[in-house]
């Protein structure tokens, strides 16, 4: 049976992977098997696999309104966030030590701050409110001649809302106006490719991007540094990526990046049709699954995340049930050796435990098709119901309504 | 999370779903770190048991431990049942997950929960 | 004229990067296009690839005698160097803060130990003698009861030397009765799946190998880390590769790695036929061509590396030369900015400036022939030949021979 | 480094190699920072170049402009010659890279400091 399903598997977690668009592995490939030179070599298997570096250079500069020498390839989002925040706190260290971030932010800011605390870093973790949004209030009242950094993601990764990137950059310029050592640096993983993104408009001095969220190669990103910000490598050896990143360059990867870019940026325009079909998606649940809660701002928000609050049910049930039928999607709650660590993100936003646990990620790419969510639609309720059914919080619940 | 088989079978298709009212040893248990929930019904006739029933919440070896469970508590005599333990029910349900121990336990402990409030005086045969 | 030779190039630059190995290529398409999951995800597609990674986890563990839970994967050599070096260094930085390397490193480390020189740690660089050895008894006298870390290559990416690593594990081993922080990490980047490796008996607690240099892809490699040490892990975030190296598994390179370490246990005794096209090369050389200088101890040495050192002419202009012929080299000499750097490993063999600068190492594969051999042959003395007539140190030097 | 087409072919077919027995202006330069050498034999007539020949040791650009110069030069007069400038050599050699212009500058230097050997006066005419 399960076999069955698996042919005709529709896969709705493309916030956590996505599929490698063909066009990628395309230009991929001669670099795997002709042109697998070392970079930094000489002669002209080394020579070609630089050429080919700086045009994939070229393409996620173009993508970002970035300038081609403001790229430094790296092996992925978080180490682009590590090379982010450890870059800046080691080499600004003597200016100031507070960071400013929120508390919902992927693990790979969260930690590394946590890290930071540790080596006598003050870090202030903003609130996030009901929408899921930090507020430029909260900023203001919390910057003080100490802070060198904010970090804040772009769209974050389990609901979808999109932050205030613009106005923060705003008012870290006019900060900046008065005292130098200041810097903004946003998670922009989800949110590359995805929406129009200028990293001179949206005011930021640092931006992480991965590969595989946007139908490229895993474990391969870029991070955005602006002209003229020193950061401390964090990965010392050979003088590759104008030494700020020591290793070998992953060739291949970095062209599969650079090709996942451009065909971001052609088809831009053409991911916001996914709007309508993710809100042709929430139509149908809502109208077919009483008693659930769309999570996340409804306006500022990526086209391609739905994030459910499933009551009575546990997350990690509904999704292995939906795996069954052949559905990829995610939960919010992780239950592991006994107890659950549930979304930090759902739970900044102020969800009950039970909502948390109960919530699903269904991620969306331009690659999703009516018939994919139709097939969802078909599934889903009776899913839903059969967990309920079997749920003992569900009987207490309608107990309590009669 | 690689589920076995049977695990899988039991999220798809959940056995004797629900709660007993003539049920003569019930259980209700939380496992209060993650928020797994348990209830189960458990009707002995002739001191084997004859019929079981549960209602669960939580992540999907909770919910076929316990679908499981009532299945095999069919026929089975209170000395047979009190004496299942945990690695056991693990081996029947074709091995748990690194980390997913505490599913079994929680099943095993609405077991023994159960058959504690069992009181042979009180037993009804109709 | 250059794509004529472009047909038929032979590429001698192995120990700077390899073709990849058209089996491992193959086993690692579908992790692109099919089996794309993210391996943390607990759907199928997730789960899939989960369990390709744990296979290649295994093969690598099996090619250095290793336990599956001792592999962390990361994004390469450098990156394994890095995490090596800086998690020691951090996690028993209050039991002491000295570290024993060698002149002779490659970057990886050479850098990362200086980078500790600035945080307050003493390194001590140990000499290399004209063979291009440590020596045991220089450990002896330079190790402290502060000495918490021994890194020292396995085989050199320049000269080959082969290092007497078990010598010092077993000298590590016996300090250790007395002391018990004390590591001993090896760079085994080039040796691995060149000579046979068993982590045991060469009694090291830590070991880098890298994928691109065993025909597998760039961008991935691995950090054999002796069960029992903890490490202070160098890419906070998500908790992947329990909890040591953060960073979505980069399942394709992953699998590459695995079969391509695979592939080199099976080929481990073939390697060696290597030497005998090596020596058959280097007696070629020496008879066909006067006044040059094989570096390096010639029974330490891998099977696949040829260093040579022509006298009056300057390795860059030897490697073009050769490029424009079709034959891939590199040379222990980079002049930039007006400055020549010369190889600090060359240097620390004693050999003069001008010998370093005139350095070529040619560098086999399994995949080198006889045919390719010759053809080298019958160019480089006609090469040689030209420069050397151009050079006016030549000049000089035929004169005083007179 | 990319080499333009020019560079490499005065790599596989370096011009005019020698010493310049009766050169009437000649220059050995080194750069003592990286160890590249060139010597520079010219030869005038009637105030023209009549010929030049070059020894270079050092990387291809150095090797390569030097050889490119002996060329060059021919016919070319006093004044022609020591107008030449180190961004016009390094437009006539097609670019250099990053990084390798001090290639350029050595192969000027050499020419400067031949043409200020040259003595007008003592010109061998022969
Ligand atoms: C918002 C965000 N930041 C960082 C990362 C980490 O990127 P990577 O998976 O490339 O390590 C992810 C994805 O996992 C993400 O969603
Ligand atoms: C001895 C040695 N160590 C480390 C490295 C770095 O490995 P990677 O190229 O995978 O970053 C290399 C190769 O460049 C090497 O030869």
């Amino acid at each position: 049976m399960i076999e069955t399903h698996l042919q005709s598997r529709v896969y709705l977690d493309n916030s956590a992977s996505t599929k490698i668009a063909p066009e990628v592995l395309e230009v991929m490939l001669p670099y795997f098997t002709e042109q697998f030179g070392n970079a930094s070599s000489i002669h002209s298997f080394g020579q070609q696999a630089k050429g080919a570096v700086d045009e994939a250079r070229r393409q996620v500069a173009s993508l970002i309104g970035a300038d081609f020498n403001e790229i430094i390839f790296l092996s992925g989002g978080t180490e682009a966030d590590n090379l982010a925040i450890r870059g800046i706190a080691e080499s600004y260290r003597s200016k100031g030590n507070h960071i400013i971030t929120s508390e919902f932010e992927h693990p790979a800011v969260r930690n590394t701050c946590l890290a930071f605390e540790k080596q006598g870093f003050r870090v202030t973790y903003l609130p996030i409110y009901e929408n899921g949004l930090v507020r430029i209030e909260d900023i203001k009242s919390v910057i003080t001649n100490d802070t060198i950094l904010i970090s804040i993601m772009h769209a974050n990764n389990e609901v979808g809302t999109i932050q205030p990137i613009e106005e923060i950059g705003a008012l870290v310029k006019e900060i900046r106006l008065e005292r130098k050592n200041l810097f903004f640096h946003t998670d922009a993983v989800q949110s590359v490719g995805k929406i129009p993104i200028d990293v001179k408009s949206l005011g930021v001095d640092l931006l992480s991007l991965s590969s595989h969220k946007i139908h490229g190669p895993k474990g391969i990103g870029a991070l955005y540094l602006r002209k003229g910000i020193r950061i401390t490598s964090q990965l010392t050896g050979g003088r590759h990526e104008r030494e700020r990143r020591a290793g070998t360059e992953n060739v291949p990867a970095i062209v599969g990046l650079g090709q996942s870019a451009e065909l971001a940026k052609e088809n831009l325009e053409k991911f916001q049709e996914i709007k309508s079909l993710r809100d042709y998606f929430e139509a149908g649940v809502a109208k077919l699954i009483p008693e659930i809660k769309f999570n996340g701002d409804k306006e500022h928000r990526l086209a391609n995340i739905s994030n459910i609050s499933f009551s009575y049910i546990e997350g990690e049930a509904l999704l292995i049930a939906l795996d069954l039928k052949g559905i990829a999607v995610s939960t919010g709650s992780a239950c592991s050796s006994g107890s659950t660590q549930p979304s930090p993100v759902l739970v900044a936003m102020g969800l009950s435990k039970e909502m948390v646990r109960g919530s699903i990620r269904f991620s969306f790419s331009r690659y999703t098709t009516k018939q994919e969510i139709d097939y969802v639609l078909s599934v889903l309720p009776e899913v839903v119901a059969r967990l309920r059914n079997v749920s003992p919080l569900y009987k207490q619940a309608m107990a309590k309504e009669k | 999370m690689q589920y076995s088989k049977a695990i899988l079978d039991h999220l798809e298709n959940p056995r004797n779903v629900g709660e007993m009212i003539d049920a003569n040893a019930i259980a209700e248990v939380v496992n209060s770190a993650c928020g797994d929930k348990i209830k189960l019904f458990i009707k002995f006739r002739d001191k084997k048991i004859i019929s079981a029933t549960m209602k669960a919440y939580g992540c999907v070896p909770t919910l076929s431990s316990v679908s499981f469970l009532t299945e095999w508590l069919m026929g089975k005599s209170f000395e047979e049942a009190s004496n299942l333990e945990v690695d056991e029910l693990i081996n029947l349900l074709g091995g748990l997950p690194r980390g997913k121990k505490h599913a079994a336990d929680l099943a095993i402990e609405a077991l023994q929960i159960a058959l504690l409030s069992y009181k042979p005086d009180t037993q009804n045969n109709s």
